[in-house]
Parts: C-alpha cells; structure tokens; sequence
C-alpha cells in the first residue's frame, strides 16, 4: 500500500470534479433556457401587463383549476395506488403499464382522445350529455379533467411506492387496536405515507398547472372560462411575443416559490 | 367500564408461511396464566401472533377465546383482527410515528367510536398507571426503550383486550437496561386479568415470567413445562444450550449409562433403554491430579478452550465426551489453568440426570 | 347584468386572433345584448371541437379544407362564406443577412429555409407559389403554423420563410419582407359559418353579418387581409 | 365489546368498496380516452400506413432520440442528482426548486427559451454558433436536447430520492475497503440505487417519446431529420384525421409494450 | 503480496457529533493486541470508530498509525478512508447486497486495481480460511448471520489492513449463536498482526476477546484496564451493573466502612476517607435465621424481588443497603426463599473491597 499522502482539510471532503462537472452541465441545461426567457421579458412593461383582466383570468383560472386536479386526482388516484400496492388483482400489470399512459401520450392526443370519449358525442360524453345534458368541453371542468388526465400518474406512482414501501405491521397493530380498513387507512396508513403523498400532490399540480395541449384540445380555449395561464400564452404568443414571454415568467415564478416553499417540507422523501 | 369476560385461549395452530415454512401447533392457555412460547428464530413465534391476532388466517385447526371461535377453516369462520379485541405488543412497538404518545393510547378507543376528549382520558389513566403520564405530548421517536415499551403495553390494554400477546417485549432493548424493563413488565402485567402468550427467545425472559413455557422449534412445539422443567430436564439440544446444560443422549441399564462408548455411573438405577443424560456444568469438578473421594465418575482430558464471563469460567472438553463445566474465576486462578492444559473431570453419580429419550 | 346578454361562442383561428378581438369589442359594442366568446385554437383542433359536439354558434377556420370537414358532418346551417383573403410574402429576419431576394433562393441548401407543412394552408399555399416559381424547395422544417414558422425567422434560426402578407404586416417592427409576384402568389381564403344547433342561430347569423360588414371589413383589412369578394 | 360476527373467508379479506369504486373510477378515467382513441381507429387501414415512409422515419428518429435523450439525462441528470443529495451547496434549496422547472413550464414555452437560449443568435447559441458553425435547432441534437429538457426532471428527482435515502455506510464501507469516491459511485452506489435509477429511466423515456411541444418550437419539423412520432401525429392531424389516430394508437401501444415489461422489473421500487 | 508494516495505533480523537454530544478520547494500541471498547447506547463508540477510518475528520487531537499521520487538525492532514488501508468489520455486516460474497471479499483488491479474476483468487484463499470457500456464488442476503460475519472479516481481511475496527461485530447475532460465533471470532483473529479495536455493549464479548478494556461513557474513557481490572474494581455504576458487581459509595476509616449511615467491617484498614465499595453478589450469604460464626458483617433485611435465571438465583434487598446476592437454585429451594420473605445477609470483612474515590 502506498503512503498516505497529505490532503487539505476541513470541512467534508471535495467531491469528485467529473462528478461536479457534469452536474453542473445537467443545471446549466435547465438554467439556460430560463436565462434565454429572462433575456426577452420586456420588464418595464410588466405592471401593467398583470394588472389586464385576460391575465387576471388566466392567472384565477390556473389556480382553481389546478388545485381542483390535485384533488380530483388525490380522491381518484390514491384508492388506485392503494389497489395498485395491496390488491392481487388480475391484470394488475397492465393497469401499472396504463397508469404511465397520459405520460406518453403527446396532450394534445390526448385531449382528442378524452374529446372522442367525453364529447357531446362521444362514447360516453353523448349518453351523459342525453341523460344529464352536461357538457364537460368548453367549461372548467373540461379544464380540470384534462389536467387531471395528465397529472394524475405523478401521484399514482408516488403513493404506490410509498405503498409498497410501507412496513404492513403498523396497519396490523391499527387492526388489533380495533380500527377496521378504512380507520386504519385513514388514520395509520395515509398518516404514515405523508410525505410521499405530500411530494406526489406537488408534482401532480406543478403538471397540472403547465398543462397546455389537452386542455386547448379538449376544454377550449376561453377566455374568463377555459382559458388558463398556458393558453394565455398561447394566444399572446400570436399577437406579441413580449407579452406571452412575460406571462410564461410569471408563470414560472409562481410556481417556483411555490415548490421550493414545499419542496424543503415535503419532497426531500421523493 | 366495559364489561370483561375473563376466558381462555384454545388454539390449534396450521399455516403455512412462504415455500416450505409450516406452523403446526396447540396452545390452552387459562386465564390470568402466562405462557412463553420459547424458541429459535425464524421457529415460527411471529407467525403463532399473527395467526392468533388475526392478521393471517389459518390453514387448518381452529382459534377459540372463551366462547367466542374465532378462526375456523372448517365452519368458514374469520374473525376480522378489528373485532377480536386481542391486545398486541409488537416486537420493536410499532407506536406510531405521527401521534404523540396519548393519542397512541387512546387510539383503540378513538378507533371503536369513543369521543377524542373520553379516549385521551381514559389513555391518561393508563399511562398515569404506568408512570409515563408526563410523556403524553412526546413523539414515539423520543422515547427511551423503556418509555416506549409502557407507551406499548398502555396502547395495548387501554382497549381492554380478552387477550394479550406479546412478541418480544424485550427484544429491541439495550441488555444493559432489560432486566430492568423485565421487572417492570412482571409488574405491569400483574393487572391483567385475560390469558397472555409471551413470545421470546431469551431464555432468562421465558423463566422470569412465565408460568408454562412452551418450547417452538421450526413450527412444532418440542417441549412444554413449567420453568423448572424445562430448565432441568431439557429434551432438545437447543433447550438444553439455552439452559446452559449438557445433554447428552446415551443407553441405560441398571445405573450405568453409555455415551459415545464412556461408561458414566448414574444413582438412577430404574431407567432403561435409549434415554436423556443432563448433566450441570456446576456439578462438574475440576482437578489438577487424579482427585481422591466419593465422585463415582472421574477422568483425565484436556481443555479445549477457556472463557471468562464476568464471575465465572466455563471450560469446555470435548473426549471422552462434550462437556462444558463451570468453576469461580478464583478457582481457576487457583488451579492455573490454561487452554491445552490437563486436567480431571470428576462428578458424583447423583447429579447425573435420566430422562426417556 | 351580464347574466341577460345571450353568449355566442366564435371559434377562430389563432392567426385570426388579433382581428378578431377587435372585432369582438366592437361587435360587443353596438351589441350589448350579445356576449362574444372567442375560442382560439389550431383550426384543426377546432374542428375537432365541433365534431365533437362543441356549443360553437360561429366557425371562422383559416383553412377551407378543414371547413368543408365541418360542412360534410352536415354540421353548417347554411354554407359558409369566404370573409377575408390572404396572399404570402416571405419573411426574413431584420435586414435580411442571408439576402435573400425571392422564392428563387428556396433551393439553395446552404439556407435555412422553412415552410408551414402540407395540409396546412400556408404550408399548402407556399409549395403552390414555389412550383409556378419553377423552384423545387429545399427546406429545413416544416412548421405547424405561421407563427412558429415566423417565431424562428424573427429570431434569425431561419435565413426565410413563407408567411402570410399579414404576419408580415403585424410583425413588421422585428422582421422584414421580400414579396412575392402577384404571378406566383396564390390567394388565401378564409371560410366563416354559423354552426347548425347551437342554439343560437339568430345572433350567430348577425355576428358572421357583422364580420362580412363594412365594419368588420374595416377592422380586417387594417391588418392586412383582402376583403371578400 | 360486541362478539365477533362471523364472515366469510378463504383468502385475504374484500378490500373496503369505497376504496375499490373510487380505484376504478380512476382506472376508467385513464381507460375511457384510450378507448376513445379506439373507437377512432380505421383498423383496416392500419397495415399500409404503418409501413409508409413517414411512419417508419417517424418511428426510426423517434426512438432514437428518446433513447438518446434517456442516456444524455442520465449522464449529466444523476451527477446532479447526486449533488442535491450529498452535497450541501449554497442555493441547493432553489436548484431543487428549478429541477422541477420543465415540470411546470408548458412545452411550448420551453421550446421557446431553448430558442432564445440555443437558437442561431441565442445568447448561448449565437456564440456557439459563431465558434463552431453548430446549428442546434433543425437537427436530431435539437430533438434529444428539447425531450432531455422537458424529461430530464424526472430522473433527478427519482434519483435523488434514491439517494437521500440511500444507507451512507455502504459507501462508507467502500472507502475503508480502498475505493475513492469515483470507485464508491460506480461500484456501490449507482448499483444500489439501481431500482430507482431504473424506474427513473423508464419515466424519462416515456415522457421523452411523448414529446411534442418542445421538439416542435425548438427543433422544427422534418420528416426524416426532426418529424418524431408525436409530431407525425400533429402534422396528420392537420390533414388525415385516421392517420393522426393511427400513428398515436402505435404510439401508445410501444409505449405501453416497452412499460409493462420493464415497469414488472424496475418501477416497483418507485 | 504486499508488505504489511506491523504497527501501533495512536490517536486522540476530539470530535463533536449533533447537537451537543462530544466525543473526546485517547486511545493507543499495540500492534498484535486487542482493545475493546466497552460502552452503553450513544456513548460515542462508532463515532470513535468512523474517525479513525477517515469518515469523519476529527476537530483536535490527531490519528497516527505507527509512522503515518492520517488525520491531524492542526497540520492540515487529513488522509480519505480509501488510503488508510484500516480495515472495518461493521455492526451489521453492510454486505453489499449486489454483490455475490466472494465479489464482496473481492471489493478491496478490486478497488485497489487488481484484476478480477486475481482479486476473485485471492477472495477465495481468505473465504476458504474462514471455512466459508463454498458460499461464493451465494448473496450476502442468502448468508445466515455467522456466515455473513465471516464473509464481512474475510472482507476486511482481504486487503491486509493496518489495523482492524470491530464494530460491534457480534451484536446483529442471535443470542443462542452469539456465544458460538465470539469462539470463532477469537480464532479468526488470531492470526491477524495489526492492532485490533473491538467496540461493544456487551461485557461478556469484551472481557473474552479483549486484552484490554476501555470503558466509554457519554464521550469519555472513565475507566481502562484488563478484563479482571474492570471485573473486580469497577469505578463506575455502569461498569459494576455490567460486572455484576454491587458498588457503593461510603466513608472508609479504620477498616470501618459507612454507607448510607450503615456500617460494615472491612478487611483493609488502610484505605481512607471516601471509597468505592465493591461487593461481589456471590460473597453475599444468605440465611433463614440470624447466623452464627465468622463473617463479620451480618443484619436481618427483607427479600425485595427474587429471580430464577437459568441456573442461579439473584435476591436483591433495599435495607440497610441496597445489595444484590446470589446463590444456587438449589440453596434457594432449600431455604425456601420467597419475595417479601425475611432473611439475614452475611458477608466476610475479605469480601469488601475498597477503592478510592
Ligand atoms: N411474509 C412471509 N412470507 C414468507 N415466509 C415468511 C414470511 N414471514 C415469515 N416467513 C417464514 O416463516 C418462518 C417463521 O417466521 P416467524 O417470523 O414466525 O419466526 P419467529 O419465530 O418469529 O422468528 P424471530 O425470532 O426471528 O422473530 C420463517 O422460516 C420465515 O422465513
Ligand atoms: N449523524 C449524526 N448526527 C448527529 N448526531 C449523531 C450522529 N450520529 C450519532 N450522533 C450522536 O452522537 C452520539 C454518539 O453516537 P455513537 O453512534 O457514536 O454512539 P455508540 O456508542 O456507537 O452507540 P451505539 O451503542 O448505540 O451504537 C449520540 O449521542 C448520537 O446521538
Ligand atoms: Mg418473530
Ligand atoms: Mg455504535
């Protein structure tokens, strides 16, 4: 063995330059881009432009409609990771395999998709339109049920891992105390997979709030009721470039505050 | 109060566990009695609990509590474990980690439908029972050992289960402070009325405080016995290691008894045939010469090895045939004795111990 | 007060969405009786909308193709009218530094050059313009629409492309233009029509009126679109 | 307490029928798009057009990209995975924030700062360009660096999971036995973490092969050189409705193929 | 095959862990020796032992094997763990689960640039000395814990370490292997010539295994010497609960010994002024009635709580001092004991040893 030769010290040891290079490559590759749409913002104009009621609009819509995804998703998603995790059904791995579906398909086939299913003469829309005369395109809930769409695998796949991950024995102590399935999963299970479900929740509303194609697809494109932040952009993009930018970092930097807020709480158990 | 039947456990235990594990078992166990289930891991004790408790269900056999039956095969019956009202202490507690303690407690009532104010007062009563009653506001993680084992014990009897189970109480301890917390749990389980089951495999635990120990070795049971028994006439070489004894298997007749072809001399002259020899490593004398007087069984050997445990030293023989003996350090230090030395083994025949094979 | 004013959903075009907020605020204006609701989208996107069942009163498509789709489902309450034409130009980034001097410099490969793909009208139009120009194209994308066509001309990532003379006009301040002879440039049609049962018929009728109007002429042909014939 | 009721057995118990109904209402919600698109299909037309040109060059660049977007990822995404687990850099708790950016960011709006970043006078690209001759946009690089962008999220953050709670003595182990922190890296923990790491591949892949707006704003859209699969779709949407449908139904169908088989392997861990 | 400098361990190790705990310590083995450092939960052990491997760098004081400085504030030195070829057997073995165990015992080599099928050779040499040659192609979680103690030695082994760190090697274990395998661990030490440090909270490990003993409490050494040392004067609580001992404090003058206000009659009449008072349980006599004859030291108390373990019987008693004593089964029966019974204690003036305070 060699001699120990001496190396500087104090504090924790420099990690490796390979290492550090390409990482900072990989944030350089993210902060690019964002330096590129700073570089565009037309700043002086930016009091006004949020002050617009379109803005107003997007910036209200975004935020109701992304929240009400989350939920929808949480009340939907988490029984299926639930199933997903504890039940042996048949048939389990394709649902696993369809689970990561609205991952892969482009938004806006998949808003075509839920528009063939949940149209006014759609496979489903139609009857439900004849039965309830709902129509779910064109108003918020054609908003949320395409972000929901697109979103929803994030928390799916988050709780189920959390799931799979859990030690069972502290459901079986809730058990022998005399907590039936549904106290326990309400009061020992979902307790326990918090963080999980709190980094999932993030990331399903953090997708849903971006979610552009399948929403323009499928709920339209109107302003004050189906018009979100990302659509916004969209139109202003056809008219004024500075404006669209400028709506894109506001956008962004709601977002942010929002995920480095929880991130520090919540996502560490990602 | 909620009224307590005060009835007994009677189980016959058949499950099967992954490829090739299977648990075949009876246990009665009367009320106000506790049984140890002793035995090796991976012997089957968990799976014994969970079957018991009601988290898996059985195979074969039937689990009854008093009157009521709660696992059958044959008549389709499973009791879910949420109304069995069994009380479990798991082997590392399993508190739950996002409750402070009192609402670890009180958890088995706020789950049957008591009210959060009447659970935590009754949670309260318990704890304060126990002495951990400042510790209502803590977290499970800042719970020393001993704190968490009362917080356990407490959360399993507020509910005032018909029976209780514990799966290695002690298991997850220090050793420095499980005699301690051993005492402790004799004296907390004092004031259960129902039948408890002890699962353990630390003999020392198993002695203290049961009444009957029933010994489990890869999902049979191969011996049951009150303490005594199972301490001085162990059937099995794992019971035997635990009690410290030799055991040594060999033929009788007429008070003399054949091991691995040595002859010892036993004051039992009545057993026959194929049978046990228990032998204490107390009982066996050490000798630098030949040592004169009443010892009938006396011989030459070599010591194959030589250990130190606090205040006193075993040293262990392996021809004419295993033994390990047990001397004071002063002894030792007196005879000089070393690891290869020579010395003789002396031991009267009334300490040599027959039992049926 | 709002609660009382009949709404009238437009689906249009996204390149139409300048003008026709303009002529939505006007329309609003001497129609207070009336809410116009505009829906921008790709107009395939938007047929699709209809198809599907889409409370849509007024369908202003850039593309006839995609209106006859409509028409065929038997989806139009009367046949549409063109309500604003539409010639190329082709855009270059501010002061031209690849020179380029007509739909001649479309085969050189040393360009970056970009058109809007087939089965888009200004993808359709612009190949139109190159083959009675004699040019076989030599291009390096084929953009879904206008603006992201013009998008990468203004930014310099395209030496040209073929837009519409309107983008040009609207965009004027970060691109300039080189034209094309009206020889070559082949007329951009946009179909508009009422919607059959959306209930809302009446005011749909008025609101495609409105924009066949003088006043909504005026408001289109200010952004640079030919008015109907 | 009241006496146990007897109820029925054999096997595990029925999981509670709130769970199992909400489960299979989110079930649907993911089915009932994809049968849309079903419905949508002219199945009889399906043989020829998958052998056209465009489909197979769409198909060829399409995997191609997104396996080469999967591999950039991991080479510049774990080293800062890595960095955000172990190394306690100032800012850390923003970057943290900023990996979860291309989450939020609508594709389109990415595309769009990787323009003004990377384009031809991008204040990245303008000089690159200048030094290099490179143009980034219009070639498959432009393809693998908007899917790298919009996907590389995912790994990070399964990664990082990964490692945060990841056993630190292993690694410590390793050093004692004379591995230095690259020998460590490559030969105890990258394979420990395999299963995340894993999974975090399979998100990347998914979400990159569904990449449409991105690719689109800032690559461009030639057959052959930059026309993915996705894209494919949204040009014959333009044109051929069937054909759109039936170019996404493939889409969907490798995908899930690819998902199934590997999420049985890898995704459990997740 | 490398050449191994056979030398000693010098160290002082000032670190702080967390909050508020300070690990502050010196520690010198000689090549070839044993030292064990004996200490309960949390008393900064493996915090010693990941500052002398190089995991964590130290605040003051310095590390130095034999002629090379490896860690030294001051000096600016801090060599890694993977150049300080220090060899660690951890608590729980830490495997790599990857890999098949003779890849395992391969790692180092491996690390250290020899080629595969080299560093596998020279695997199975070590794995074949340590009778686990059969279990290469096996995963470590396949290994049943003496196995994977084997393979974790043969492990560290493998790169002819400098010195050898044992954390806690048996702790993982079973209590029913435990003592088989600290046989082995003897054995497998044997032929290693570096300094060795065994940590560990279990006596019995320590004074087998061990030259010689440091005790750490809360971050500090409070005692150091050979097991018998540590045995028979123990200067803390701690140290004398391990033992066995009892351990008072009083006020020696004159061979008179006062302890609580209670006066015993010691055998050294030298000692003076305040004392540690060791008691060895086994010297303690017990008896039905008042006694007669030589102990000087004899009083009438009751029987606080008796415990049967294995083969001997503990009584503890509160008044006039709290004692604990020991006798056999045997003797227990035939006085028949029972808790809250009243009993005499007797104890010769030889047995009390006095140490100073
Ligand atoms: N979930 C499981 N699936 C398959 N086999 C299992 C499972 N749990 C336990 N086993 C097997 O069942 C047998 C009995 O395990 P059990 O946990 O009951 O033993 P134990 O006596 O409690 O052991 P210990 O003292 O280690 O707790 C073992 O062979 C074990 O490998
Ligand atoms: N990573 C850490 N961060 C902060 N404090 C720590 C950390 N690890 C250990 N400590 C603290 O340092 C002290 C010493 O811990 P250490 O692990 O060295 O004890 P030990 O003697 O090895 O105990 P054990 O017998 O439980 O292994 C404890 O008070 C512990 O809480
Ligand atoms: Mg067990
Ligand atoms: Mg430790």
């Amino acid at each position: 063995m060699s001699d120990g030769t001496a190396s500087r010290r104090r504090g924790t040891r420099r990690p490796p330059i390979l290492l550090v290079m390409l990482g900072g490559f990989g944030l350089l590759f993210l902060l690019i881009p964002l330096m590129g749409l700073l570089g565009e913002v037309a700043w002086s104009d930016l009091p006004e432009l949020l002050g617009r009621p379109v803005v107003v609009d997007a910036m209200r819509l975004s935020l109701l409609s992304s929240v009400a995804a989350t939920l929808l998703a949480a009340v939907i998603g988490v029984p299926l990771a639930w199933l997903l995790a504890k039940v042996d059904f048949p048939g389990r791995s394709l649902v696993r395999g369809l689970v990561l579906l609205p991952l892969v398909l482009p938004p806006v086939v998949g808003g075509a998709a839920l528009l063939f299913a949940l149209g006014r003469r759609g496979v489903v829309g139609g009857p439900l339109h004849d039965l309830t005369g709902l129509v779910l395109p064109f108003s918020i809930w054609g908003v949320v049920i395409a972000a929901t769409f697109v979103s929803m695998p994030f928390l799916v796949i988050t709780v189920e891992g959390a799931l799979t991950a859990l030690d069972d024995r502290y459901e079986w102590a809730g058990a022998t105390l005399g907590a039936g399935r549904w106290t326990v999963l309400r009061r020992v299970t979902l307790p326990l997979i918090a963080p999980s479900l709190g980094a999932g929740l993030i990331l399903t509303w953090a997708r849903a709030l971006g979610e552009f194609g399948a929403t323009i697809t499928f709920a339209g494109n109107l302003q004050g009721r189906t018009q979100t932040l990302p659509l916004a952009v969209f139109v202003a993009l056809e008219s004024d470039r500075a404006i669209a930018v400028a709506l894109s970092l506001l956008m962004v930097l709601v977002a942010l505050a929002v995920l480095i807020l929880l991130r520090n709480r919540w996502l560490r158990s990602l | 109060m909620v009224e307590i039947t005060v009835t007994g456990l009677d189980a016959k235990i058949v499950v099967g566990r992954g490829e090739d594990f299977r648990l075949d078992m009876e246990l009665r166990i009367p009320p106000g009695r506790t049984v140890a289930l002793l035995g090796p891991n991976g012997a089957g004790k968990t799976t014994a609990v969970m079957a018991i408790a009601g988290v898996i269900p059985i195979d074969g056999g039937h689990i009854r509590l008093g009157d009521h039956l709660l696992d059958d095969p044959r008549s389709e019956v499973l009791v879910p474990p949420e109304r069995r009202n069994i009380g479990v202490v798991f082997q590392d507690y399993l508190l739950f980690p996002h409750l402070s303690v009192v609402d670890n407690v009180a958890f088995g009532l706020r789950s049957t439908g008591t009210g959060k104010s009447e659970a935590r007062r009754a949670a309260r009563l318990w704890m304060d029972h126990l002495e951990i009653g400042e510790l209502a506001a803590a977290r499970p993680a800042d719970l020393s050992g001993g704190e968490a084992q009362r917080a356990a014990i407490a959360r399993a009897l507020v509910t005032e289960p018909r029976l209780l189970l514990l799966d290695e109480p002690l298991a997850a301890l220090d050793v420095t402070i499980r005699a301690h917390l051993r005492r402790l749990l004799a004296d907390h389980l004092d004031g259960f009325l129902g039948p408890r089951l002890l699962i353990t495999h630390e003999p020392t635990e198993a002695f203290l405080l049961a009444d009957e120990i029933h010994v489990l070795e890869d999902g049979r049971i191969t011996q049951i016995g009150t303490p005594d028994d199972i301490r001085l006439r162990p059937r099995t070489r794992y019971i035997a290691d635990l009690a410290g004894a030799n055991l040594l298997t060999g033929w009788a007749s007429g008070g003399t008894v054949v091991v691995s072809d040595f002859e010892l001399h036993a004051a039992d002259t009545q057993t026959e045939g194929p049978v046990l020899v228990t032998i204490h490593p107390r009982a066996i004398s050490v000798h630098r010469r030949q040592p004169e007087g009443s010892a009938r069984n006396t011989w030459p050997t070599t010591i194959k090895r030589l250990e130190h445990y606090g205040d006193r030293v075993r040293l262990q023989t392996d021809l004419p045939i295993p033994l390990t003996a047990e001397i004071t350090p002063g002894a030792a230090r007196e005879l000089s004795l070393e690891q290869g030395g020579e010395i003789w083994l002396s031991m009267k025949a009334t300490e040599i111990s027959l039992g049926a094979a | 007060s709002s609660g009382e004013r009949t709404e009238l959903l437009v689906s249009a075009a996204a390149s139409l969405a300048d003008g026709f907020i303009a002529i939505e605020a006007a329309y609003e204006e001497s129609h207070p009786e009336v809410d116009v609701v505009l829906n921008f989208g790709g107009s395939s996107a938007l047929r699709e909308q209809i198809l599907a069942g889409a409370p849509t009163g007024v369908f202003a498509s850039a593309n006839e193709t995609i209106m006859n789709d409509v028409a065929a489902a038997g989806l139009l309450h009367e046949p549409s009218q063109v309500f604003a034409t539409n010639r190329l130009a082709i855009a270059v980034p501010e002061g031209n530094p690849a020179g380029v001097a007509g739909l001649e410099d479309f085969d050189r490969p040393e360009l970056l050059l970009g058109l809007c793909a087939r089965g888009v009208p200004c993808g359709d139009f612009a190949r139109t313009a190159l083959q009675r120009a004699g040019v076989t194209p030599v291009v390096d994308t084929d953009e879904p629409n206008v603006r992201a066509l013009l998008t990468k001309v203004e930014l310099g990532d395209l030496d040209a492309g073929i837009v519409y003379v309107t983008d040009v006009i609207a965009r004027s301040s970060v691109v300039d233009s080189v034209v094309i002879p009206d020889e070559f440039n082949p007329t951009a049609r946009y179909p508009i029509a009422v919607i059959a049962r959306s209930g809302a018929q009446d005011t749909a009728t008025k609101f495609v009126s409105f924009v066949l109007g003088a006043e909504g002429q005026a408001v289109l042909a200010d952004r640079g679109f030919g008015v109907h014939e």
